[in-house]
């Protein structure tokens, strides 16, 4: 057994786990509160450390401390089976996603898998179950409904998921998420491929479909982390709280959490998939003019290090940049109702995906690339 | 250490599986059921089968079973009450089925190779995605299409099948 | 290590659970489970076939995964419109008790 | 009669909604931009700022006992306000003056007279029906205690809070 190697990955999945998207999700949390309450002229939590800062240890005490309280007329097993089941997907997702180069030489990703995206996939399909098992098991009615509506939109919205990336996966030719980057190192973003060969004008034009691409991809993940304006399983003005209703204490937390976590590894996804990941092209005039400098881990001795730290500290900016759009649009677009919602998954954004995809297969088919 | 993998799957598969038939509640089934395709997907990866394994929770775990859930909790479906068996017919099922698993042995048994550990891969970091690909889409592309062509037709006949008030 | 023959096993008792979920089980959402794993141990010998009988080159036979994605694909399909059916059956009928539905034509 | 609302016929740029989208995203860029930069008058910030310098002459907050110049208690536990307080909230036990009190001629006086302020609704019904002009509504309204016997306020905290009223009718003076 190649014990280095399960030490580095241990050590990367201590890290990756609790060092960084743990607290990214309860600030996250945070950034909610503070971002709404400015966006409704309000000040939102700014009790507790300076600046409210220490408030998601707050709530973690609060929740942690509340009484564990389980209905009677509940179905005991999958009750407690359920805020389990909705946590556990949104964080096993993060293991494929390429979050920095290298640092001291290992790369920074815990399992680079050659089915990376559809990994990505089956595993955030999984985690309807969680909400559908909690619906069910509250024996009671909005709980209910909450589940039922969740399972057919995160079946509806699967498709346009899956359709809207196969454009990258032509272009590419690979699924493994690492060389989707490495291809956007050298050939420049997906939406805006401003290095490399970027005078070549049939860039600009594949463009147009990835812009596409990341718009629906953008939205049907939107619709499966059951954000606004397609939060229909939990809608509070229709079913009270939907499909946590009957829940509490620390069960509750580990569905807000979820979904939190879920949001940023779908924020991951995209920066990966359409933004480069954590490639971040400074710009460098030198001895031989204008040029993009890359900045990765190879480079030796500390700068190596520093470089490597770079990485990782661009890729989760990143994410953090797309979290607080994920938090603006919430808070300014009104909900959709249900069958706008399936008319919407069905018939737009599906057509749309379908027709991106020949579109883009033409581009690269037949224009020199 | 993969033998012992191979074990835990396998043994999760099947009790999972003798569960989805021994609940009385279908909700438990299908969940039981879900479970039991989890761990036949471990076991496809073991097989160095990533694609199909993934393919399989993509499918099965994230959509069909959740397609399940969905009908079960729609009729509203609830455990059975604890009929009265009949004793002739049941210890025939199980007899069946037991001589079916009979024979499945004895065949297995006499099999040439079937002593044989899984034979050392030329490239362990093979691609089986651009494998499966690439033959689906020169060898078998015209089978692909009509498959194409099945689900496309399943698409308008279910439509058809939910929309018809059946009398 | 773990031989074709115990894959092979393993997947004859997949085979043979599905096959008893049919013959005992009354509920048809039940069976139809069952016919899933049915299908889903052919699958599981299919894949171990792949792997055990290996290409000239050193490779998986990759004509038995290929069947295996088309048998998911059917089956996926099967179970679509197996379920809208069990859906009309049950708005005229009430059950999903196979014992009680026994006329072919109502 | 049914009345038929005619739905607007949406043109194209409506009916995609992107225009509308992104106008309403900017709308809540822009609060959020005058929030952040602290052009937008923020709401009071309660435990610092108080309302106590500007509140209202009509503000309603606790009832309370008041004495008269003279430092006499202006209640004669008549029970008046006992009987109208919607949520029960006041229990008076009225007791007799000893006649060579200084105010004696008024006869009776409020033994015990509490007020629950888990029940107080701050309605002012005690203050209106008071024919002796003993009880007043004032300004307090931050009413907190840790147990529930905190908050029952009883005789002398209400005349605490009460203090001494000028300038209302002063009958019981006239006919001495």
């Amino acid at each position: 057994m190649d014990y280095y190697f399960i030490i580095t990955t241990l050590m990367k999945i201590v890290g990756v786990v609790f060092l960084i998207i743990l607290p990214m999700v309860s600030y996250t949390v945070y950034a909610e509160r503070r971002v709404s309450a400015l966006i409704q002229d309000r000040l939102g939590p700014n009790r507790v450390g300076p600046a409210g800062l220490l408030q998601p240890v707050a709530d973690a005490l609060k929740f942690i401390l509340k009484e564990d309280f389980t209905p009677a007329h509940v179905n005991k097993f999958y009750y407690w089976l359920a805020p389990c089941l909705a946590m556990v997907p949104a964080i096993a997702t993060i293991a494929v996603v390429p979050f920095g180069s290298t640092l001291f030489g290992v790369p920074m990703v815990i399992a680079d898998i050659n089915v990376g995206v559809l990994y990505v996939f089956a595993i955030a399909s999984l985690g309807v179950y969680g909400i559908v098992i909690a619906g069910w098991a509250s024996n009671s009615k909005y709980p209910f409904l909450g589940g039922v509506r969740s399972s057919s939109q995160m079946i509806s919205y699967e498709l346009s998921l899956g359709l809207a990336v196969i454009p990258i996966f032509i272009l590419v030719g690979q699924l493994r998420l690492t060389e989707i980057v490495n291809y956007q190192i050298a050939h420049g973003w997906m939406i805006a491929p401003f290095i490399g060969d970027w005078l070549n004008p049939v860039k600009w034009l594949l463009a147009v479909p990835m812009l596409i691409s990341f718009a629906v991809f953008t939205v049907a993940i939107f619709a499966e982390t059951n954000r606004l304006p397609f939060d229909l399983p939990e809608a509070e003005t229709e079913l009270v709280g939907g499909y946590h209703t009957e829940y509490g204490s620390m069960k509750f937390a580990l569905f807000f959490l979820g979904e939190y976590a879920a949001m940023i590894t779908g924020a991951a996804i995209i920066v990966t998939l359409f933004l480069g990941g954590w490639h971040l092209p400074v710009p460098w005039w030198g001895a031989e003019g204008f040029q993009w400098l890359l900045i990765n881990g190879d480079a030796p001795g500390w700068r190596g290090v520093l470089g490597g730290l770079f990485n990782i500290a661009t890729f989760f900016a990143k994410v953090a940049v797309l979290l607080i759009v994920f938090i603006w649009v919430r808070w300014t677009l009104p909900r959709f109702r249900y069958d706008q919602l399936m008319r919407l998954g069905w018939v737009f954004f599906f057509e749309i995906a379908l027709v991106n995809i020949f579109v883009a297969a033409l581009i690269i088919a037949y224009l020199p690339l | 250490m993969p033998a012992l993998l191979f074990w835990i799957f396998a043994a999760a598969m099947l009790v999972f599986g003798a569960a989805v038939i021994i609940n009385r509640n279908p909700v438990a089934s299908a969940l039981s059921l879900v479970i039991s395709f989890l761990g036949l997907a471990a076991l496809f990866m073991s097989l160095d089968a990533y694609f199909i394994g993934i393919i399989q929770v993509l499918v099965y775990g994230g959509a069909v079973m959740v397609l399940f859930l969905f009908i079960i909790m729609l009729l509203d479906l609830r455990a059975e009450k604890a009929r009265r068996i009949n004793m002739v017919a049941f210890a025939g099922g199980i007899a069946v089925a037991l001589a079916l698993f009979v024979q499945i042995y004895l065949v297995v048994s006499q099999l040439r190779g079937a002593n044989a550990t899984a034979p050392a891969l030329a490239d362990p970091a093979a691609d089986d995605v651009r494998g499966v690909g690439l033959l689906l889409f020169e060898s078998y592309n015209l089978p692909f299409q009509i498959i194409a062509v099945l689900v496309l037709v399943v698409t308008i006949g279910v439509i058809v099948l939910s929309k018809r008030e059946l009398r | 290590m773990a031989t074709l023959g115990h894959y092979l096993l393993v997947s004859g008792l997949l085979f043979t659970i599905g096959f008893a979920g049919v013959l005992l089980r009354r509920n048809i959402i039940i069976i139809f489970m069952s016919l899933e794993l049915m299908l889903n141990a052919a699958n599981l010998s299919l894949v171990a076939f792949s792997r055990f009988r290996l290409t000239a080159e050193g490779l998986p036979n990759y004509n038995a995964q290929v069947f295996v994605f088309f048998i998911i694909t059917v089956a996926a399909a099967e179970v679509a419109i197996g379920l809208a059916i069990i859906v009309a059956l049950y708005r005229a009928r009430q059950t999903t008790n196979v014992e009680d539905i026994t006329a072919l034509k109502f | 009669m049914a009345i038929t609302v005619s739905r607007p016929k949406l043109n194209w740029k409506e009916r995609i909604y992107l225009p509308a989208i992104l106008s309403g995203m900017a709308i809540t860029l822009r609060h959020f931009k005058n929030m952040l930069f602290g052009r937008t008058k923020v709401t009071m910030q309660y435990p610092e700022e108080k309302w106590d310098a500007h509140m209202p002459e009509h503000y309603r907050g606790a009832p309370a006992l008041v004495r008269d110049t003279a430092g006499r208690i202006r209640c004669v536990a008549c029970q008046l306000c006992e009987f109208i307080c919607p949520p029960r909230a006041i229990k008076i036990i009225p007791g007799e003056l000893p006649s060579d009190d200084k105010f004696a001629k008024v006869e009776k006086y409020p033994n015990e007279f509490d007020i629950d302020m888990i029940r107080c609704i701050y309605c002012g019904m005690c203050e209106e029906v008071c024919p002796e002009q003993a009880i007043f509504l004032r300004k307090d309204y931050a009413i907190t205690g840790f147990t529930r016997a905190d908050m029952v306020h009883d005789k002398e905290k209400l005349l605490e809070i009460g203090g001494v009223m000028e300038g209302v009718v002063l009958k019981w003076n006239e006919k001495k």
